[in-house]
């Protein structure tokens, strides 16, 4: 099935080179974009991986919700074009070694272990699966979820709102 | 499917108190928004009525939350007396420490968002009581950053002095960091099991040969996640810094509960993860992952560098954050003993902890409330200015070394105890030198506050009646269970019961 | 040659490498937030492979899900946190926040 | 009288001095007149020991009298069975002669010190203290065993230290009293260790126990070198106490003290203790033993005589014709002459005594001069003092017709014997030239004090004769150097009441093979023990004494006269410039006038040595234990500056992990925290290989 | 005795009198002063009593019958799940020759030093309650049969004393205080592990017939209570009782203190209060020898054996090296300092005899220096309080200027010199005699007689310096002679130094019966324990 591997070496590929650009580039909205980018690829994956679903929810949540945040961030707290933006922190090549050290090491386990998989026919369609045992077995999980998202927004809320002098 | 939702529930009937309380506390806050003086007392309710129900839980052991896919019945809980002895724990820190943050001037200051700190420290409490009773890889990654979320927040939620604001920013990178971190190597432990139950985990273990490496390396990663709550060397560098950063009240919970937390996470995790057997309380741990050499490792350093680290440290807040560390260190050693009666050390020591170190910081608290500093230099003479506080301060700071008669020296006492019972005699030693290392910069303190003379005159301290009641409901324990400690010891024997295959 | 799981993993361990080296390098705490966005990503790659090609039901695409909503917000409360950031200090430059230490 | 009573009699006897003590100490400030109970007390002790001596020597002539009283119990020690320690008396007849002796000097220097001590502020505690130097004394005279012989023996040494720096304003005066106790304490050093010996093996420290188990064979570690030792060590305590070479270097500075303590304590009575010591332990000496004794009393005489030949100061000079004596009492003993040796000590506390007490009056009418070059004369303003003085100095100059001539001769007979039976004739040499040197410059004294011109006008037209309390005792301490009271026959000591019945050479306990043969008599089985035999020597020795007697009646005689006419030619007629014979001998004139440098030498090798090994010390405990055992801290702070600067300059620039491994190494964990938080994370990234390679499976 | 628990109250009575007096206000400075001597009087007279009650042939040392005011009950006992086993903690007190001496020893020095800090103004409060503290402390320490209870006594002292050094010292007071504690707690530290160690290896049975581990000491000296594998088992052939006996040792060894772990010693001491220096010498530093002679010996006899040269040799050293040093001193305090260095050196040799009298000196000693010491430093105490400062070379002739001080100072140096007819003089001349039995350690024993004569020689400077010669004019109108209160501090000390130098066995009596018995034990013990034990 060779279009499915061109597609996934396409999206791969949009993710991976957005991904660099978002680390690296000298403007913060580029960055930012580029990131949209990368999501895009990741849900792409995620098609291919057969997570339709979640392909969506990842447009709808990142795309439509993160990043809309993160530029909000952007915006209120940067002056667009800011040109410093390697982090004073320490020099990069120290970075650039132990991050590559572990990422080698990340790399080679990845790829070198022998995956457990098991006979399972998965579903085809898997939003109704995944609602069901979202109010079924991980019911749990889903109140709690919904606690955290509460207590994010009020600790959100919180911090951000300004306070009356 | 539904049948059994209830009696599930009717387990854990702590946690759903406490979130009762959460949105309780959200609609008082929405409903008296002129007056916010009771919300403290409505949490404390809602508090001591879980603190009821989690004794009464004390000795149920089950599973709870059963997730049929994994056919089979374990649960994403596990409800065992050992996770309700830590819940109990919790419970006790937060009532105490809501009582703490009704004195402390930091929060008072900010009394208008009282409603969201109170809403976030029930956020916490609830992260923490899933984290403690999490058998399911998921379960403890949401819990973890249901705890983390609200910490964040609260490390600044006064936005009085750049500090806190920093520490809340650092411990978000940090943290955010450090869970996605954990987070990936929970999918490579997906990965090589194909589930996130702890149970079927173990079961797979024990089963099929695992590849070692991806095996060793999604452990460390995960427990880079668990170091992090534990702040365990070398992944505790945030510690000193959010301590002293945050505000006291908010300090002390982390050092004390999420610590809890923590470790009841940890032991639970690889009890019920890598346990093969259990031959009369120690544990034989599966091949492949050194479990014991490994936390001895994380333990002597741990408590080495918080002894020494503390040392040179003029912040008693930042002091304390550095002598939790170190307790940390102690801690893990009853761990890495792999034996019930480790952790029976280190179940004690958590109530003495609990003790001594909320003393502490309230102490601290206190005398930061009059003389609006922490420190070390502003304490001299303090000792006579309020001789009560002085000597409960010292009461607190010898156990926390660990003289007798105090709690701490019991709580120590045991921790050697299982070592040497292990054989693990060059450990013990290694122990020993550091508590004595402790003692300079505990007495440091001391010095401060009793011998070194002050170039400006002394402040007065007027310590209100409520605070003595709080410290004395410290101090009285730490003094008796010191000289008489078999309740103490009863009651931890009692609840050492962890759920495993 | 035939796309397998490690095509996949590759992908995932690139995209977290790329994210913890953001989160190292940035200056500003917003590109820090979006390496974090990466690493949460990668990890939800794995997820998903793991779950298609172990056949593993569908729960792996439900943990994805739990992580994504977790990750919205962790996002907001983040953001709630570098514009207080900002407020005080007057820039989001995490290298530059550093008066607690020692 | 019976046992009990002489015991009793001897307690009260030993008590009354302490009782005295007491009183005059505590209240001698309120009744200043207190001081006269003292000297009550002492007469009656007197008293007391007159009638105990007549009584033991009337009726118990040859048996002791002995009392004893379980000190400290040990109970039933484990696998050694009962272990106590007893105290007690043994009254024999040198107790009782001994205890004549002492009381009679002490109550004489009472009523002298009266007069002399008039005008002093603490006249009162002086009198005291001469009360516990007197108990002391008495007990070291009447105990059974060596603990209580060492017990009264550091207390004579304390009274002693008290009376010579009892002007302790003066600088020279505490300093003698620290040097007496001192030096003394180095003796008693060797003397504890020869008592540790003995009990060691013994459990026991009574003489008599002792010497039956030597006697039947059980030596000390069973084998005869531990005897040896054990007497010398013992001795060591007599060599620190008599002033014998080489700790004699106290006695002449111990002069600081008034001239009537030195009279009683350096002359007559402490002194001799030694003397007294070696007598109660001659039996257990060995022939190697005695040589060493004897050895070190000719030694000591001889060196102490040289030095008295050129001493201006009248008590040192005195000082060093006492140390002189001695040493002839020592070497006496060494020589087996135990009977002569007694004798003389015996003979030696009067007219010493006297010539102390004598050189005491000189100096209280010359004011406090105790430079004969300031004298001359004096024999017409004080000719009581004078011919008392002069008596005494015959005898010590062993002139016939003293008691001096008597003991002296019989000494030096004893040691022609040993020379002619043991070929060690170096010694009677010795024995005779230092005669010879004694009468020289005993004269060379009486004739610069007495005879010629007064020397310093000012001072002779003040001086005077002294009171009567002062002149009595001089009167009766020279009566006692005549020979009557001695013996009926004034040219032959053997005659006299002492050797022939009274005192008499104990049987030697110590194995024939390790004793000189002449000490054992093969008439008597060694075996029974008894001290009181008839004269046990063995009949060669009896023979020797015989041949020598005469031989050293007519040389000691010649030698006498010879150094008197020395002194007279040289002094008196000024026949001889003595400037000029110490200007041909300038070195051995200096030396001998520098007492031979040996004070100069201890301060500089033994004293100087020991202050400066505590400076080290103490430098080094302060500094390198200290420095050592604290040091934890220091290295502390050292390994976190080294890693500090490391951090500052290699970190940075480097990999921050090698902060951490730094930070580890240095315990200075202060440097990892940067607080920039994306160091942080790199750090756990770092560690995380780190475990990873540690405990991953490589 | 009649069911009175009279060692328990001998030992608490202080906490009833700290209490008493936390709640007395600052202000009632001379009430709280009252109160802590009748506090320690009480104390006086109960030793009294104990005194008079003493059964004098009973052993005590390793059988519970024979020990005297027995006070056993269970403290702790925590009947736990199989594996951990019971834990059980006795409250066992008991006296027997050996802790009576200290007893009588602790109450008296309390009685003085509470004298004697009559003079102390600064917050008396805090200063009294510490004190008392500090007395309990080191009551327990001398009466506790458990080890566990001891080793809470043992801690419990430090506190107190670093703050009474820390708060009431002298310049360098912080200095010392911390040295102090960080050198004992070093010691105790080890200590604590022998003690679990021991508490792991041997178990005895209850009378419900269950077997448990246990604290007890007198069980943890009958060989036949260990089990066959506990690590200080003697049964065990790889077991670690070498290490363990020198941990615990040089936990004892710091308190003594022995070189070359004494330099806290003259910090401490020249840094505190008189009245606190006179505890320190008079009763603190004979725990560790105390220490060694309850516990180190009768549980490590073997190795006692094996080591008892050393112990004699380091005796030894701090003999001749104390003395040395001493002798080269400036300030009157610390030379007093090093002279107990060195005195404490004859209670180790007489240890390291393990003869009955050389154990018999050596606890005579230890007493005879606790009352010796304390009077010397309260003499020290006396002149500081006066010139207030300690230069011995800054004074001279004060014998005429303070007679009846100079009295009794005479007195206490020739005591410490070991004049004869003085109580120093029984012991020195005891532990001589015991250590010159034993064959090994004669010769270190004639080395040590040195020490005499250095003692000897910087007693006599020192008296020559500071009493003797010119007197210093500066301090004409300071130096006025003792008061009543010194009197009251003086004469007591001075009659029982007399005393028991003229009648010792009044004293050596009460120890004869245990020494013999601890004798005893050692010697069938020393050749390493069998199964049969005995």
């Amino acid at each position: 099935m060779e279009l499915y591997d061109i597609i996934f070496y396409l999206f791969a590929a949009i993710t991976i080179i957005s991904a660099v650009i978002v680390v690296n580039a000298r403007n913060i909205v580029h960055a930012a974009f580029s990131l949209l980018l990368t999501f895009f690829g990741v849900s792409g994956i995620y098609v291919l991986l057969g997570a339709d679903f979640l392909a969506v929810v990842q447009i709808m949540v990142y795309v439509g919700g993160i990043l809309i945040l993160l530029l909000f961030g952007v915006m209120l707290t940067n002056k667009i074009t800011n040109v410093e933006i390697r982090s004073g922190s320490f020099q990069v090549l120290p970075a650039i070694v132990g991050l590559a050290a572990f990422a080698a090491i990340l790399f080679g386990v990845m790829t070198s272990t022998n995956w457990k998989s098991q006979s399972f026919e998965i579903a085809n369609t898997t939003s109704f699966e995944l609602g069901k045992l979202l109010i079924s077995e991980y019911v749990l999980v889903f109140e709690l979820l919904g606690i955290l998202l509460l207590v994010a927004l009020i600790g959100a809320a919180s911090i951000a709102r300004r306070d009356k002098e | 499917m539904f049948e059994n939702l209830l009696t599930d529930i009717s387990l854990i009937l702590p946690e759903v108190i406490v979130s009762v309380t959460l949105l309780l506390l959200v609609l008082v806050d929405l409903i008296f928004n002129k007056d916010k003086s009771i919300i403290p007392f409505v949490g404390l309710i809602g508090l001591f009525f879980a603190l009821y129900f989690a004794i009464n839980g004390l000795n149920i052991n089950s599973t709870a939350f059963v997730v049929s896919a994994a056919n089979n019945d374990y649960g994403l809980l596990t409800i065992d007396s050992f996770g309700s002895y830590f819940k109990v724990i919790i419970l006790i820190t937060s009532i105490l420490i809501i009582l703490f943050a009704k004195n402390s001037l930091e929060i008072k200051n900010v009394s208008e968002r009282s409603g969201e700190f109170y809403t976030l420290i029930f956020g916490m409490i609830l992260g923490m009581m899933f984290m403690i009773s999490a058998s399911d890889l998921i379960m403890i990654y949401l819990s973890v950053e249901l705890l983390s979320l609200s910490s964040y927040v609260l490390a600044g939620f006064t936005k009085l002095r750049d500090r806190d604001t920093e520490a809340s920013l650092k411990y978000l990178v940090y943290g955010a960091a450090s869970s996605g971190i954990m987070l990936f190597g929970i999918s490579i432990i997906y990965g090589l099991t194909g589930n996130t139950n702890l149970f079927i985990i173990n079961d797979v273990f024990k089963s099929t040969s695992i590849n070692v490496l991806a095996y060793t390396f999604s452990i460390i990663l995960i427990f880079t996640g668990i170091g992090f709550k534990i702040s365990a060397v070398p992944f505790h560098f945030w510690t000193p810094d959010v301590y002293e950063g945050a505000p006291i009240s908010v300090t002390a919970f982390l050092s004390v509960a999420s610590k809890a937390a923590g470790f009841a996470l940890l032991i639970r995790f690889f009890k019920t993860t890598f346990l093969l057997k259990e031959v009369s309380g120690s544990w034989i741990l599966l091949e492949g992952f050194d479990w014991q050499s490994f936390l001895i490792i994380i333990s002597i350093l741990t408590m080495t560098l918080g002894n020494f680290a503390a040392l040179w440290q003029d912040n008693v807040k930042r002091m304390l954050a550095y002598s939790s560390i170190a307790h940390a260190g102690y801690m893990l050693l009853g761990i890495a003993v792999l034996s019930d009666q480790g952790l029976l050390a280190v179940m004690i020591y958590f109530l003495v902890y609990l003790l001594m170190n909320i003393g502490a910081f309230y102490i601290v608290m206190v005398i930061s409330n009059q003389i609006n500093s922490e420190n070390l230099n502003d304490y001299n003479k303090l000792g006579y200015a309020s001789p009560f506080l002085g000597v409960s301060l010292t009461v607190f700071l010898i156990s926390l070394t660990g003289l007798p008669p105090t709690a701490g020296f019991i709580s120590k006492l045991y921790i050697f105890i299982s070592l040497i019972d292990a054989n693990m005699i060059f450990v013990a030693v290694i122990a020993v030198l550091n508590s004595v290392v402790s003692l300079y910069y505990y007495i440091r303190i001391l010095k401060h506050m009793f011998i070194n003379e002050s170039e400006n005159e002394v402040p007065q301290l007027k310590v209100a009646a409520n605070e003595i009641v709080f410290i004395l409901i410290l101090l009285v324990p730490t003094l008796v269970l010191g000289i008489y400690f078999s309740p103490l010891v009863d009651f931890a024997q009692n609840c050492l019961a962890i759920l495993v295959n | 040659m035939e796309v397998g799981l490690n095509h996949f993993l590759t992908v995932s361990v690139a995209l977290f490498s790329l994210g913890l080296y953001g989160v190292v390098t940035r200056k500003n705490a917003v590109m820090v937030l979006m390496g974090v966005e990466l690493i949460l990503n990668s990890a939800n790659i794995n997820f998903i492979a793991f779950s298609k090609f172990g056949n593993f039901s569908i729960d792996g695409q439900l943990y994805a899900l739990f992580v994504i909503i977790l990750a919205a917000a962790e996002a907001a409360i983040a953001l709630a946190i570098v514009l207080n950031i900002y407020k005080r200090f007057a820039n989001v430059n995490v290298d530059e926040i550093n008066n607690l230490k020692e | 009288m019976s046992e009990f009573t002489n015991i009793n009699l001897s307690l009260i006897v030993l008590l009354l001095p302490l009782f005295g003590f007491f009183i005059v100490l505590f209240f001698g400030k309120k009744f200043p007149k207190l001081y006269l109970a003292e000297v009550g007390i002492i007469t009656l002790a007197f008293i007391l020991s007159l009638v105990i001596g007549y009584s033991k020597l009337s009726t118990y002539l040859h048996q002791d009298i002995l009392f004893s009283f379980t000190w400290i119990d040990f109970g039933n020690v484990p696998n050694l069975g009962n272990l106590h320690v007893d105290l007690g008396i043994k009254i024999d007849n040198l107790t009782v002669i001994m205890l004549f002796v002492v009381n009679l000097i002490s109550m004489l220097v009472h009523i002298y010190s009266i007069a002399y001590m008039k005008d002093d502020s603490r006249y009162s505690r002086y009198f005291a203290y001469l009360g516990i130097f007197t108990f002391s004394m008495l007990g070291i005279v009447l105990t059974d065993n060596l603990l209580m012989m060492y017990i009264f023996w550091e207390l004579v040494g304390l009274s002693s230290y008290l009376l010579i720096g009892f002007w302790y304003e003066k600088q020279s005066a505490s300093d003698a009293g620290k040097k007496a106790f001192l030096t003394n304490r180095v003796g008693d050093i060797g003397m504890f260790i020869g008592i540790l010996v003995l009990f060691t093996n013994y459990k026991s420290f009574s003489f008599d126990f002792i010497y039956a188990q030597i006697a039947s064979g059980n030596l000390p570690f069973g084998s005869e070198a531990w005897l040896t030792a054990a007497g010398i060590l013992v001795f060591l305590g007599a060599v620190g106490k008599s002033a014998q070479f080489p700790l004699h270097v106290w006695l002449p500075d111990a002069m600081e003290g008034p001239t009537p303590v030195s009279a009683l304590i350096h002359a007559a009575t402490m002194v001799a203790a030694g003397v007294y010591l070696v007598a109660r332990i001659f039996v257990m000496l060995t022939a190697d033993a005695m040589l060493v004794i004897a050895v070190v009393g000719a030694v000591t005489s001889l060196f102490a005589a040289t030095i008295a030949l050129t001493q201006n100061d009248i008590k040192k000079v005195l000082a060093y014709s006492t140390v002189s004596q001695l040493g002839y009492m020592v070497m006496a003993l060494g020589v087996g002459a135990y009977t002569f040796a007694f004798f003389h000590l015996v003979t030696h506390a009067f007219f010493k005594a006297c010539l102390f007490l004598g050189s005491g009056s000189v100096i209280h009418s010359m004011h406090h001069e105790q430079d004969i070059r300031e004298m001359g004369g004096l024999k017409k303003k004080m000719p009581i003092t004078y011919y008392t003085f002069l008596i005494s100095t015959l005898a010590i100059s062993g002139i016939p017709l003293t008691s001096g001539f008597l003991s002296k001769d019989g000494i030096l007979a004893g040691t022609l014997a040993f020379g002619q039976l043991t070929g060690h004739w170096l010694i009677p040499i010795i024995g005779f030239s230092v005669a010879f040197l004694t009468a020289f410059y005993m004269f060379r004294l009486v004739i610069l004090t007495f005879h010629g011109s007064p020397r310093n006008h000012h001072k002779y037209e003040h001086a005077h004769e002294s009171p009567f309390v002062m002149v009595m005792p001089l009167v009766v301490l020279s009566t006692l150097s005549i020979f009557f009271w001695y013996t009926p026959n004034p040219i032959s000591p053997d005659a006299s009441w002492f050797t022939s019945n009274w005192i008499t050479t104990p049987q030697t306990v110590v194995p024939k093979s390790a004793s000189f043969d002449f000490m054992i008599n093969e008439s008597v089985e060694s075996s029974s023990h008894n001290s009181h035999e008839e004269i046990i020597h063995s009949e060669k020795y009896t023979h020797a004494m015989h041949w020598a007697h005469y031989p050293a009646m007519i040389m000691s005689l010649i030698v006498a006269g010879l150094g008197i006419l020395l002194a007279f030619t040289m002094y008196q007629w000024k026949k001889i410039s003595p400037d000029k014979i110490a200007d041909s001998v300038k070195a051995l004139y200096k030396g001998s006038l520098n007492k031979w440098y040996v004070d100069e030498i201890y301060a500089k090798s033994f004293i100087g040595g020991t202050i400066k090994l505590g400076d080290i010390l103490s430098w080094f405990d302060k500094w390198i234990i200290d420095g050592i055992v604290n040091g934890s801290a220091y290295v502390t702070k050292v390994f976190s500056k080294i890693s500090g600067l490391f951090d500052a300059y290699v970190v940075d620039g480097l990999v921050n992990g090698t902060a951490l491994f730094s930070g580890f190494v240095g315990f200075n964990f202060k440097k990892l925290q940067t607080g920039k938080v994306q160091t942080y994370i790199v750090l756990v990234v770092f560690s995380i290989i780190v475990l990873f390679f540690i405990i991953g499976p490589f | 005795m009649n069911g009175i628990p009279i060692l328990s109250l001998i030992t608490f009575l202080p906490v009833i009198g700290m209490i008493l007096i936390l709640f007395m206000p600052s202000k009632m400075a001379r009430e709280i002063k009252i109160t802590s001597l009748i506090i320690t009087f009480l104390q006086i007279i109960l030793a009294a009593i104990l005194l008079s009650n003493f059964n004098y042939s009973a052993g005590g040392i390793y059988e519970a019958s024979s020990f005297q005011f027995v006070e056993k009950f269970q403290w702790i006992k925590i009947t736990g799940l199989s594996w951990i086993g019971t834990v059980k903690v006795d409250y066992f007190l008991g006296a027997d020759g050996i802790s009576l001496p200290m007893l009588l020893l602790t109450a008296l020095v309390s009685f003085i030093a509470v004298i004697s800090s009559w003079s102390i103004n600064k917050s008396v409060k805090g200063f009294f309650a510490l004190f008392l503290l500090l007395d309990t402390g080191m009551m327990g320490v001398f009466v506790a049969l458990d080890f566990f209870l001891f080793y809470v006594f043992w801690e419990l002292m430090l506190l107190p004393m670093y703050f009474l050094i820390g708060i009431w010292g002298g310049p360098r007071k912080e200095y010392a205080a911390i040295k102090f504690f960080i050198y004992t707690l070093f010691g105790s530290v080890f200590m604590l592990l022998v003690m679990i160690a021991l508490y792991f290896s041997a178990s005895e049975t209850l009378a419900d017939g269950t077997t448990v581990f246990t604290f007890n000491l007198l069980t943890l000296m009958d060989p036949t209570n260990y089990t066959t594998n506990g690590i200080l088992s003697p049964l065990n052939p790889n077991n670690y009782r070498l290490a363990a006996y020198i941990a615990l040792f040089v936990g004892f060894a710091i308190k003594i203190p022995m070189f070359p772990f004494h330099t806290w010693l003259p910090d401490a001491h020249v840094e505190a209060p008189t009245p606190i220096s006179v505890i320190l010498a008079g009763v603190l530093l004979k725990m560790g020898t105390y220490g060694i002679l309850r516990i180190s010996f009768p549980i490590f006899p073997e190795i006692t054996k094996d080591l008892s040269y050393y112990i004699a040799l380091f005796g030894v050293i701090n003999i001749i090296y104390g003395a040395l040093v001493a002798l080269a001193q400036k300030d009157f305090k610390k030379l007093i300092a090093y002279s107990s260095v060195s005195h404490m050196g004859y209670v180790l040799l007489g240890m390291a005899s393990m003869s009955t009298t050389g154990i018999t000196g050596a606890i005579f000693q230890m007493f005879n220096h606790g009352t010796i010491t304390a009077m010397l430093f309260l003499i020290v105490g006396v002149i500081y309080d006066r010139a207030h400062t300690r230069d011995i070379n800054s004074f001279g002739g004060l014998a005429n200027k303070m007679p009846v001080y100079t009295f009794f100072v005479t007195i206490a140096f020739f005591a410490a010199i070991g004049l004869p007819s003085l109580s120093g003089f029984i012991s020195e001349a005891l532990v001589f005699v015991g250590a010159f039995g034993v064959e090994e350690i004669r010769v270190l024993t004639m080395i040590g007689t040195l020490g005499i004569l250095l003692g000897a020689a910087y007693m006599l400077w020192t008296l020559q310096r500071i009493f003797f010669g010119e007197f210093n004019k500066k301090w004409d109108d300071v130096l006025t002679d003792i008061t009543f209160r010194e009197y009251a501090m003086f004469i007591p000390l001075t009659i029982i130094i007399v005393f028991l130098g003229i009648y010792p066995s009044a004293m050596l009596d009460i120890m004869n019966a245990s020494v013999n018995s601890l004798v005893e034990f050692l010697a069938k013990n020393a050749q390493g324990f069998t199964l049969s034990g005995m």
